[in-house]
């Protein structure tokens, strides 16, 4: 049966048998990178790709489909055309923040997917704080979007980045506190621990109320903290044109796109692991036969499936909602799911010290 | 209390956004509803309107006859100066001289589609023609000879 | 009210006025210096009640300006045709802008292109043309060589 | 707080809003004041687009300078051509002939949908939905279809001609209209589904861009703008003209005065324009459709002023004649331009994000501002 954790485990030992440790564990080092490189382009034009479709369907449009089957080359041949296109710095930029900033968004994008379990064994750092390292690490991005619009001297930018900035800062508690509920669950923040204790059910369905509550408090809060509609106010297009990449062209603006894209991945796999498995297949407690039947499909389908899922429900959102205002964004965040959310947390607790969950 | 009506507010606002996302999701669901016309494509099936107006042109016969008697009604019509008329005198058999067109120049970058110069020919001799692709790389291909060469005025016609 | 009715109360409320004959309205002309007091007695007269200015333009005779005010009644649905001679030469008039808020934008429009002076008017500037343009495009001798196009 | 507003202290943030920029659909510039996110002053700089039509319908014949309106408010481009042809026959004094009149005013409701819809998805495209303008297109294009099959163009029909209509009607279109009454009424549920009722679209609206009955009138402000303040200003009532006096529908006006209120008056004005035209489509008296005139049109020395409801409010088509075939002067008081006016009385105070919702609800054509 394939098996992506196989394809490394066949690597590794190749790499042992002929070199020495230090070889092979820089060897892997590069191995992982590039893997990790290629799985962001991957992503990234297939995002682009599956979003434009999803956006073109549900507006009665057909989308990008004259370039390749479907269209799915359209994505590969407008990067071509960013690639080639001049990447203009304004006169009055801060040259050196300009164009450092959106390599810190996209280096913190790649920073975060190391502790991602993307199916049995297949996870390029098991580390025992892994739900920590997510929410902090990714939450530093914040700092290449103020950078971008601080250096752009554009006043467009500049009101894209300071709403992006108490955005975030808001946004990342309730989805901390929603996935601290899940954590009480497990008791460990290891990611692996995490699915592992999935093994007989997801928590989704496990957790009563309670986890469906926090499932729709993280969904939300991680659309805002991806700045995506209806949160996009950092971009907010009618308002700020591009919010904080107007200034921004060519390749330097692909990647601010790209990494949009990478971080909606991020998020929603975590959303997968925490509330729907991971790559645990779906098992239902002890039903054998059945979830043996369900180990037949390979585990990184179901994480791969779980997470365009997740990710499908945020196109969904984006392309049904308008768009909040900037003080009603703050309210929704510390006049309603704050509470909810702690509230909820709450009742998660009890929830876990009882055992009332499956 | 207070606790109640927060509550009615988030579960209002949860109906009235799953009820918007209902319609996106019967869109998303349904292929048929897509409207999109492939148009280049399509331009073997594709159904103009007869009466659309692209632009002037002059109906000919099989002897290459056209109905123009050159009176200029169009071009005094026209709001943007879009048709000059070139006249020349036919001398006919019996000796007389007789106005006749001899260049019908058509503006294609003035014109607006406004439709005055068919309403104004008392011979019917223009009409508005339902083409549309007009892009063409020099402008002076713009400016249109309307009278085919060699054509005449159709007999009977005053 | 209906336009008999409307020319013996105007033309006592207002001695100086002549009216010109024709029109579906009432016109009446207004002399210059009287205007501003007039223009307010018309929007507080109790059997008036003028408080919708649905049009100001100009027009240019040539000899002189006319500034044209159409007023109407949102209460009782009555129009007059309100009409200001103004010199040629050196145009100007009060302006009627804190009477009628929307005069504000079309005197200024009457200002760029006619070169009418309203006289208090809070913000006089450009609205249409270019502040550096030179002329008052919709006098009737004004010529532009380069952006008028003659067919 | 009002003291504040409305002046500039150091510190301030000035931005151009346009000439390009997504909000402002089209070529307006405003150039506002912001102390943080909110509003202190907007000022709105005019003339991108301006093309002179006043001057330009001096030159051009009675005929002739019809198809330039089209051009002012290209939205409602029949409703215009209709104003102009009004105020040559008033003064021509020709009595037009029934069936141009009724195809007159249906061809104006239609265009009033079709107007009314580009403002919806623009509108709901404005607040950051995407998805519903497409599906406005969808009815859109419904009626540029059976615009293009009667009158030859989608957008600048020039269909009118002084003393009725250019064409006869298509023969199918009873058919296509009643087809599309029943595509419109299937459809207008989701309408109310997607946007109307959404909590993030109402919270937006509701208590923005509020304008008191006084200031509506004050500022001259017209049609659906005016409407929602609860100014009964619809002409088609005050001075009914071709077969409006014949036809029943209501004045839609909303109390509230706020951006809401406009967009429930827009909404509704569209019921209201079907139920025109289901009144009309079936009773089109057989008969002309173009009344005899004389091929050079002279009107009388005098003075005619013709006002008619386009989807945006009263446009006002001021014609002085000398008797000759040109006017001698022409004035378009455009709803637009009043509009437009009590932008910067609406908005101050205010969030950026208001800014856009209060401009969507005004409707603004630029073209139909500047002229």
């Amino acid at each position: 049966m394939f098996s992506l954790e196989g394809i490394t485990k066949a690597i590794d030992t190749w790499l042992n048998a002929h070199f020495n440790s230090t070889v092979v564990l820089l060897a892997e080092c590069v191995l992982v990178g590039v893997a990790a490189i290629a799985l962001f382009a991957v992503l990234g034009l297939g995002l682009v790709w599956m979003e434009r479709k999803v956006a073109a369907v549900m507006q009665i449009r057909l989308g990008p489909n004259r370039l390749g089957p479907k269209g799915i080359f359209q994505t590969s041949a407008d990067t071509l055309k960013l690639i080639m296109k001049e990447g203009l710095t304004p006169d009055g930029a801060d040259k050196f923040l300009f164009n450092l900033a959106p390599f810190i968004v996209m280096i913190v994008a790649m920073l975060v997917l190391a502790p991602i379990s993307f199916a049995k064994n297949f996870q390029i750092w098991d580390i025992n704080i892994g739900v920590l390292y997510v929410s902090a690490v990714s939450s530093l991005s914040v700092i290449g979007i103020l950078m971008a619009g601080w250096s752009s001297n554009n006043k467009y930018s500049l009101l894209g980045a300071m709403r992006s900035g108490a955005q975030i800062v808001s946004y990342e508690l309730s989805a901390g506190l929603a996935i601290i509920s899940i954590v009480v669950l497990t008791g460990s923040l290891s990611i692996n621990d995490i699915i592992q204790s999935q093994q007989n059910g997801w928590w989704i369905f496990k957790g009563h109320i309670p986890a469906i509550i926090s499932f729709i408090i993280f969904i939300i809060a991680v659309t805002a903290e991806t700045n995506r509609a209806p949160f996009d106010l950092a971009e907010a297009e009618s308002e700020l044109t591009a919010g904080f990449h107007t200034e921004y062209s060519g390749m330097k603006f692909a990647l601010f796109f790209l990494a949009e894209y990478i971080n909606i991945f991020i998020v929603c796999s975590i959303g997968a692991t925490l509330f729907f498995g991971g790559w645990m297949p779906l098992h239902i407690g002890n039903w054998e036969a059945f979830n043996h039947i369900m180990d037949f499909i390979p585990s990184s389908i179901w994480f791969f499936g779980k997470t365009i899922f997740l990710i499908f429900l945020i196109m969904w959102f984006r392309w049904t909602f308008p768009r909040l205002r900037v003080d009603q964004l703050l309210n929704l965040e510390w006049k309603y799911l704050l509470p909810i959310s702690l509230f909820n947390l709450l009742l998660m607790t009890v929830v876990a010290i009882m055992g009332w969950h499956f | 209390m207070f606790l109640k009506e927060y509550i009615n507010d988030v579960l209002k606002a949860a109906k009235s956004l799953l009820t918007g996302m209902k319609v996106t999701g019967y869109y998303f669901t349904h292929r048929k509803e897509i409207i999109t016309e492939q148009y280049p494509d399509n331009r073997a099936t594709l159904q103009l309107a007869e009466r659309f107006r692209g632009e002037v042109v002059m109906p000919h016969d099989e002897n290459n006859q056209h109905a123009c008697t050159g009176c200029s009604a169009c071009e005094i019509a026209c709001p943007n100066g879009t048709i000059k008329i070139i006249n020349k005198f036919d001398i006919q058999p019996d000796g007389k001289k007789k106005k006749a067109i001899d260049t019908f120049v058509y503006h294609l970058e003035l014109c607006t589609m406004c439709g005055l110069c068919v309403e104004a020919c008392p011979t019917s001799a223009i009409k508005m023609a339902n083409t549309f692709e007009h892009s063409v790389f020099n402008r002076n291909q713009l400016t249109k000879r309307l009278n085919q060469p060699g054509s005449k005025i159709r007999e009977g016609v005053e | 009210m209906t336009n008999e009715e409307l020319k013996s109360t105007l033309g006592e409320l207002i001695p100086s006025a002549t009216f010109e004959e024709g029109g579906e309205w009432v016109n009446l002309y207004v002399p210059l210096e009287e205007w501003k007091p007039v223009a307010l007695q018309l929007r507080n007269h109790p059997s008036l009640q003028l408080d919708y200015l649905f049009c100001l333009t100009c027009v240019d005779w040539k000899t002189h300006f006319t500034i044209v005010y159409h007023l109407s009644s949102t209460a009782v649905r009555h129009n007059i045709v309100v009409k200001v001679k103004v010199d040629r030469n050196n145009p100007t008039i009060e302006t009627v802008s804190d009477i009628w808020r929307t005069a504000e934008f079309h005197e200024r429009e009457v200002y760029d292109l006619f070169g009418v002076t309203f006289l208090h008017h809070p913000d006089l500037r450009r609205l249409i043309m270019p502040d550096d343009w030179k002329g008052w495009p919709l006098r009737k001798d004004y010529e532009d060589p380069v952006n008028m196009i003659k067919l | 707080m009002i003291e504040e507003v409305g002046t500039t202290t150091e510190g301030d943030l000035v931005i151009n809003v346009g000439p390009q920029h997504p909000a402002t659909h089209g070529v307006l510039h405003l150039v506002i004041t912001l102390n943080g996110e909110t509003i202190k002053k907007v000022e709105p700089h005019l003339g991108y687009i301006h093309r002179s039509i006043e001057k330009m319908c001096e030159s051009l014949t009675y005929r002739q300078f019809i198809y330039v309106t089209s051009r002012m408010d290209y939205l409602s481009a029949h409703i215009n051509n209709h104003a102009c042809a009004l105020c040559v026959e008033k003064g021509l004094q020709v009595e037009v002939p029934q069936r141009a009149q009724y195809i007159r005013v249906i061809m104006d409701e239609l265009t009033r949908i079709a107007s009314h819809e580009l403002w919806w998805g623009a509108m709901a495209m404005d607040l950051g939905a995407f998805t519903p303008f497409f599906h406005a297109f969808r009815e859109r294009e419904t009626i540029n279809t059976i615009m293009e099959e009667t009158c030859g163009a989608r957008l600048t029909m020039n269909y009118m001609v002084p003393g009725g209509v250019m064409f006869d009607l298509h023969p199918d279109f009873q058919k296509k209209v009643k087809a599309f009454i029943q595509q419109y009424t299937s459809k207008i549920n989701e309408y109310d589904e997607l946007v109307t009722g959404n909590i993030i679209f109402q919270n937006r609206m509701k208590g923005i861009g509020y304008v008191t009955k006084e200031d509506a009138i004050s500022y001259g402000c017209t049609g659906p703008v005016a409407r929602g303040s609860g100014v009964a200003s619809d002409i088609r009532k005050i001075a009914p003209y071709d077969v409006y006096d014949k036809v029943e529908f209501d004045e839609v006006l909303e109390t509230g005065g706020d951006s809401f209120a406009r967009y429930l008056v827009r909404v509704k004005e569209m019921q209201q324009s079907i139920r025109i035209i289901e009144q009309l489509i079936d009773n089109i008296p057989e008969g002309d459709f173009q009344a005899k005139t004389k091929a050079v049109l002279k009107l009388p020395k005098g003075e005619f002023y013709q006002r008619v409801e386009t989807a945006r409010g009263e446009l006002g088509v001021y014609i002085i004649s000398e008797g000759g075939t040109t006017p001698y002067r022409i004035k378009f008081r455009s709803p637009g331009f009043s509009n437009l006016s009590i932008l910067d009385h609406m908005v101050r105070g205010h969030k950026i994000g208001d800014l856009v919702a209060a401009m969507g609800t005004l409707d603004l054509v630029i073209p139909d501002i500047d002229r």
